[in-house]
């Protein structure tokens, strides 16, 4: 019988600012976890580090707390030695945007499949308060000194340019959207990544709650309560679907476009999706024929002590 | 006297030099003897000048030595480089075509060099051209052997009707190769043997270099008398002819590596891209095994993705050099805090920075066993030769396995760009111990139990009922952060104890190794024990005993064993292929003594064994200095 | 008198391979800084490490021979300490999309005023040959074992999403192209990144010199006879000339869309640029007023070895 | 008896503990006493238990000690935590809203900790809520003050008419301080001047505290009697109120260093934030300088920039601690490859990998000395306070400028997490010597030329005539890339022998200081300097006389020097915080001594001055283990 979704939580003592944005996505994620049915024992979740690293210390599956900006690095190591795991990579937005770009990048490329959440809030919160790369150019949150020095990164745009071939994006106050979200990441065979917006109530006073509620929007049009829009609900068609170049461009060119919303309308949900692109685990089997039964995880290696490797081959072609 | 000979080819690189030195080396070892040879290269693709020298003797050998036997050169370059180091008795090839080539027409000839060259041939009187070089070697007793090889080429377009041979310069290489072995009388079946196998893929090419090989060595005759020759000797049976890299990569392959992650590196890369060309494994009684190889976007990627391989239970390991090494100190705190088991190979060159980075250096030891912010227990352990370092690969996995400990194992360029015969590697030899890795557990588990040897065992990410939390953090006994004191202190003794576990267990065979101890006595690490096995021999065959003790493990260090072995030793030479001795200070750090003299080495170039000797031989006579500089090689 | 473009060579021996692309991107490097006249003193050149690396010490003006991948970080240091030096940043695609794009996307949001220039060979020359991120995937070249497991990155697409202010591309085997491209990218006041596609006939035997000549297309059509065609002899236009939202969207996804040509349709020439944004150095001194004329560099911080910085109003608030 | 006081206060994090610490410590400081407090505080940013313990006293003092005059507490975790802590005679003030919470209802207890005060109360037969905790503080001797925060805001809302008050919790903290002000008789002025200052930009809520302040201060008088009293002494002219990192930040200003790159990290980035706070200078007799304070996407590129900077000739530094530092180690040999001054303060904290993030430690000594690969010269030097590390940053730019070197600074977590008072920072003791810098250039320029003492005349770019490059790899006197050997012994022999002229020139009192010697003689760096100056004055009223040598240069290592300061001493003990002893190590192996006994601690708390007298103690009187670790602190 799969586990409970009490079963997903662990009773470590979590020690997020009240009315965190972080709260709703640990949640969505639990509660996708639960509603896949995942064994807690087949999935693990891997997190980088600020207050989002904690994550995975909340979920009770196999959980790996690892290095400021390092996250995708060891997920993908432990995906490609064992790829029937579930995994998860979540983590802040410097974490992944900042110190951790190249690897997003380089992870676009390598397109193995796994799901990557960043934790969007704007901010380095485990630091205090420092700008972090989504922040936009000229912004002051409370806990800057002068307004933000550099242009902000757009996440969507550089999974697109890297690679990814599912790219969404989710709220953390929607946590029912969040959590479909995430199992359709999940179950997209290649890197999907999501880019949740999650504010920061204690550092972050420019995209809060409010903000995203379109609360001081509310005055100049009395019909639109909130920026966000999700994207399913437009005819928004985010996936490609046949192989044709040009199908591709279209598609790409599309979320592009669609990522450069922002300000007044912020659309959430899926903006690209390309299951044609093989996964890094299936190419991975172009190479080595068994490779998804006998991964490395699962090799023998040894009977008894004795290596069970038989390199005679090689050894007598090296024979003089 | 025993046969020993030096050969030297060189050339610009992208001519052919190694795959013409392989010929050579798979003749000579076919025809029973030893061979070490070693390969030198600039950092650069094509036109830099790169050399190969190839010793051949029916004895032992384990090092080069000073001089060359016979050297065959189609570049002026090879000649104005080497000419000086062919001893009297000793022989020259060369393409008669480059005679009159001027010293400054060589554009890579560095400006350093073309001064030392300039007054070394102003000093013996000889114009500043091949000519010139090769007089003065004449003038030293070395015979020229002038060979056009415009014409040999000529020659063997005419035999076959085959214009296209005319131009083939890319043959130059093995046209050397044969004309060598021709004059020092090698039978030549095993010479078409060689460049069958080692353009096995490519028929045709096969086919023509053979064509020129028989031409060649047919000419060879032609040259006139040499002193040396080579007739060949018994074969050897289980003798195996290996370059470098080939002893950690089977080494991994049989210790069940699985996973290896990687970024190109020099002098690293090689035994990656081994790994990858073989990537499906034959298993005994099994389907295929595999190697996943997988090219990282940086080393920060490659030692993240090892450790997230190894946290499946796989067995799991990354190659690199200094640079990549200092990119991967940061999550190599990661691992030790979270006893992940984990094998860095550290082929090491000359530092610091970019430094020579084709160059041999053993300059990152005092780094390795340092590496890292905060106290956390590592192994540091280190191969004097390929042989050695095959079977090393195997015990590093099982001490990473066994104390759930970061393993850096310390290799070379030295090792990586020789090639040598060996006994054929026997696998049987390496056993797998995984220590406590469970494949089941019952009942609560937590990854980091208290225990009375402080190993907790260890389970694997998807093992049923085995889940655990793994932080950079302190944590609990579950792996959950904790900032609690005195938790702390019970994981950071926890963690630490097991290097005096690795000491207490590991067997003293595998910690340090005695080749005799006397009054003068020699302790090194790593590959410069090759030339120094050859320099005892030397100086045994002189009459001189001069003892040597190489250690192996090198963190946790083995003060107590080092110290005992070193009882009878009055006086202590350390030899080291860096500037400041750092093996010496490792050695005073924990023992307490310090090396009574340092034989040091920093030119990326490895020791040959007549340097060597030469310095201890002075030390013993008194006449050398406290720190002795070694400065062979081109 | 400005020096001549002799002046702008060293006498250093060049190792490249004969035909390497570099030969073409050196040069024209040299023939920019000699047509813009600027002193040898004035201006530095970065590089990063790879075969592209050894460009400084081939170019007479101040050169910073770096680490693998960190070139961007060394040059913006350089640039900010001393804003009215020329800096000129070279290097391998691998140098700056694999082990360096972490920096590369941190580049963009910052828009220190130089500029960047990839060596875009699609491999790791000086390491022999394996696939740079360039390479597209499935892609052999000669001196790979099996084909390109990873999916290529679009130099063009992720400058744009990380937020440079000119981005181009030049081929190196159109020197006087190149040349004028690097001007225009020297002079812009911001970030500029060019993309150099250079052919690399040691290792890459796919991209070479005859494939972009579309040998291979020839048979198909007599007409064309190149895959390279530039962007300036086309309408497209890719300047933001004025500061709308609207108008901004449409230029880069324009660009966006035109890096997605490839195969058969090299573009080539200038694919965004905007000078609307402003460059690191003038945010500076919107913070620090008198920073461009009295940069770090020039500070004068002692008087005969006498610290001449004023801290008593600091200590002042301090005493208690 | 002279007045000694320790004063604590402790809450969620960000519920005011640091400006309540704040407030106190301007107070006691404006009258008269010197201060020396210390912040703790978990990995987090709201509501785990964070606690500041002030030291207030007539004499000097450089540490805290183990007891607790007066605690005062808003929250029932503070008591938890600290009951035990305060001795008797002492007394708590505390909220008596919390008397019936229970110690399982706070959920940020930990279970270790929670475990521990179980048994603790358990033993005491004292039940587990907030009065069995204070119960076993009275029976203790300790006097309680049962205020009701609650009814004074109600009271303050009413007496005012500002019904906002009433729920005004976030003015805990200064109720806390005033009420703990009141009741030692401190005078009330300085306590509504230190809101003023402190609350300086935001009016509103300076009038609001001083409101709650002065109704606090005044039911101070209810509280009835407390054995201690501060009533203020003569106030001292020329005396500060530092944190931290003020010392290296001002230190930074007055050398002239205009260029920071950082990355986010604790405990160094208020460093750089508050250097960008002040980023417009005033000079002298000019027109404003700055500091061009630059966040960068992560450590790598902060040294990469600092490079960068340092090449224009701009004096440059980062500050990070051991996770950022890890990620410089490469480029850190680029710089000594380069010889290009830079100095990095490295903030150090418990490691390994993320450790303990917040806490303390002295653990990357080692690292930092034999950081990165391959042989250069670099400078490690150590700040033993915050005083000091104001002079130590004025050196470290001056060691850097006058041998071309990179220059470590430590520092650590306590230094920076103390606030303190101390003499009025003295600029004009900052001397700056930036060596052979050149300001023009005349004739051919190579920045690498061979000089008798191995330091070339320096360009930097822009410079008129002063063109160079810079490689990473091996360089020739132009800084062109060279393979040639002998070139290479030239360069490396160039380069590693600054070393040599930094021990040779760097005057002996700034290499280590001697704090006396005696037959026992303790030996340390670094912040433990507070608690050992202490401790070993406690050591001198009982008296023991026990010495003391502070070691600041410890790359290269003064070894003579402390070879020679340490003659007269038979005993050594090493004082650290970390797990292996690493001041130790580098003793043993530079001088051939090893200490007879380590006092160590890696809970990541501060020593306190007590628990090294008891262990010094001990160890004089033989009862002492071979290595004895220190616990204090929650
Ligand atoms: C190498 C390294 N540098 C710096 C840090 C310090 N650090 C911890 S968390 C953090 C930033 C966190 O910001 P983000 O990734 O956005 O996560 P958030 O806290 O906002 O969830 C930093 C810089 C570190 N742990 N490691
Ligand atoms: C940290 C580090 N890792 C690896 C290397 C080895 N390395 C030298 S050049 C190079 C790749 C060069 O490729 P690219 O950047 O594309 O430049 P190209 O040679 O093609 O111009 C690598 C991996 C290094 N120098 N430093
Ligand atoms: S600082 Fe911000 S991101 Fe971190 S826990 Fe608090 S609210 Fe959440
Ligand atoms: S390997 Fe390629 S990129 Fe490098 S020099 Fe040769 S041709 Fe040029
Ligand atoms: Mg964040
Ligand atoms: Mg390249």
């Amino acid at each position: 019988m799969a586990p409970s979704l009490s079963e997903y939580k662990t009773d470590v003592h979590n020690d997020w600012c009240p009315g965190c944005g972080d709260f709703g996505i640990v949640n969505a994620l639990q509660m996708a976890l639960a509603e896949m049915g995942i064994e807690r024992d087949r999935a693990a979740i891997f997190s980088g580090i600020g207050c989002s690293g904690k994550t995975s210390h909340y979920i009770n599956t196999y959980g790996i707390h690892t290095l400021h900006g390092r996250v995708l690095t060891f997920a993908q190591g432990a995906k490609l030695a064992s790829p029937d795991l579930t995994v998860v990579a979540v983590g802040g937005d410097g974490d992944g945007l900042g110190i951790g770009a190249g690897h997003f990048v380089a992870a676009g490329r390598r397109n193995v499949d796994m799901t990557y959440i960043i934790f969007d809030n704007g901010v380095y919160g485990l630091t205090k308060g420092q700008a972090s790369p989504t922040l936009k150019l000229g912004e002051k949150t409370k806990s800057l000194a002068s307004p933000n020095q550099n242009y902000s990164v757009n996440p969507i745009g550089l999974a697109i340019a890297s690679g990814f071939t599912f790219v969404g994006r989710g709220y953390s106050y929607d946590v029912r959207h969040l959590k479909d979200l995430i199992i359709r990441a999940v179950k997209h065979r290649g890197l999907s990544f999501l880019d949740v917006l999650q504010p920061c109530p204690t550092y972050n006073d420019i995209n809060t709650r409010d903000w995203y509620a379109g609360v001081d929007l509310a005055d100049e049009s009395a019909q639109r309560h909130s920026r966000i829009y999700k994207l399913e609900e437009t005819k928004y068609d985010s996936k490609v679907s046949y192989a044709s170049e040009s199908v591709l461009h279209e598609k790409i060119s599309q979320a592009l476009i669609k990522s450069l919303e922002w300000d007044t309308k912020i659309p959430i949900g899926i903006f690209y999706q390309n299951e044609l692109i093989s996964a890094c685990t299936v190419r991975m089997a172009d190479k080595i024929p068994n490779y998804l039964e006998n991964p490395p995880s699962r090799q023998r290696i040894s009977d008894n002590s004795s290596p069970l490797t038989d390199i005679s081959k090689i050894l007598d072609s090296l024979q003089i | 006297m025993m046969t020993d000979f030096t050969w030297l080819i060189g050339g610009p690189q992208g001519s052919g030099v190694e795959s013409g030195a392989n010929i050579f080396s798979r003749v000579c070892a076919a025809a029973g003897y030893n061979i070490f040879g070693k390969r030198e290269f600039y950092s650069n693709i094509k036109g830099e000048h790169s050399y190969f020298t190839v010793r051949v003797s029916e004895k032992e050998i384990h090092s080069n030595v000073n001089d060359v036997t016979l050297m065959t050169s189609f570049d002026a370059e090879t000649i104005f480089r080497h000419f000086d180091e062919v001893s009297a008795g000793g022989g020259i090839i060369y393409d008669s075509g480059l005679e009159q080539t001027e010293t400054v027409k060589v554009r890579t000839l560095d400006k350093p060099f073309l001064d030392r060259l300039h007054r070394r041939l102003e000093s013996l009187d000889c114009p500043f051209t091949v000519t010139g070089a090769l007089n003065a070697a004449r003038n030293n007793g070395v015979t020229l052997y002038p060979v056009s090889f415009k014409s040999l080429l000529e020659g063997m377009a005419a035999e076959s009707g085959n214009e296209r041979l005319r131009n083939m310069i890319r043959m130059y290489n093995v046209i050397g190769v044969s004309l060598s072995l021709g004059l020092v009388g090698m039978p030549a079946h095993p010479l078409y043997k060689s460049i069958g196998a080692i353009f096995a893929k490519k028929p045709q090419v096969a086919q023509t270099n053979e064509h020129a090989a028989r031409y060649a060595y047919s000419h060879a005759r032609q040259l006139g008398e040499f002193a040396h020759n080579l007739p060949g000797i018994a074969q050897r049976p289980d003798t195996i002819l290996v370059q470098g890299h080939y002893g950690t990569s089977l080494g991994k392959m049989v210790a069940g590596c699985r996973f290896q992650s990687y970024y190109p590196i020099t002098p690293a890369s090689d035994e990656s891209t081994y790994l990858e060309s073989h990537e499906i494994l034959e298993v005994r009684n099994d389907r295929p095994g595999s190697t996943a190889v997988i090219q990282t976007e940086d080393e920060i990627s490659a030692i993240g993705m090892m450790i997230g391989a190894a946290l499946t239970g796989t067995r799991s390991s990354t190659s690199t050099s200094g640079p990549g090494f200092a990119l991967m100190t940061e999550a190599l705190g990661w691992a030790g805090i979270n006893e992940v088991p984990i094998v860095i190979t550290l082929y090491q060159r000359s530092g610091p920075s970019t430094g020579l980075p084709t160059r041999h250096g053993q300059d990152d030891l005092l780094f390795a066993v340092f590496a890292g912010h905060g106290d956390f227990a590592k192994i540091v352990y280190a191969s004097g030769d390929i042989e050695e370092s095959f079977y090393d690969t195997g015990r590093c996995f099982n001490y990473a396995d066994k104390y759930q400990i970061p393993v850096i194992h310390m290799m070379d360029k030295f090792l990586s760009s020789s090639v040598v015969t060996c006994k054929r590697f026997d696998p049987s030899r390496i056993s797998i111990d995984r220590g406590l890795l469970l494949e089941e557990i019952k009942g609560e588990y937590k990854r980091f139990a208290a225990t009375p040897n402080g190993i907790s065992p260890r389970s694997r990410l998807g093992l049923a009922g085995g889940i655990f939390w793994n932080t950079g953090d302190e944590s609990d006994e579950y792996g959950h952060i904790t900032e609690d004191p005195y938790m702390r202190i019970q994981m950071m003794d926890k963690r630490m104890s097991r290097l005096d576990l690795v000491l207490d267990e590991i067997p003293e065979s595998e910690q340090a190794v005695s080749f005799g101890v006397s009054k003068y006595t020699m302790i090194s690490w790593g590959s410069a024990k090759g030339p120094i096995l050859d320099a005892q021999t030397m100086l045994k065959e002189n009459g001189i005993d001069v003892g040597f003790v190489q250690v192996k493990l090198l963190h946790p260090f083995p003060a107590e064993l080092i110290g005992r072995l070193l009882a009878g030793a009055d006086t202590l030479i350390d030899i080291e292929a860096n500037h400041s001795g750092q093996l010496g200070k490792l050695l005073l750090q924990n023992t307490g003594r310090k090396p009574d003299y340092y034989i040091l080495k920093y030119t990326g170039r490895a020791m040959t064994c007549t340097e060597l000797y030469d310095s201890v031989y002075n030390i013993i006579h008194g006449t050398a200095k406290h720190r002795e500089v070694l400065t062979r090689g081109a």
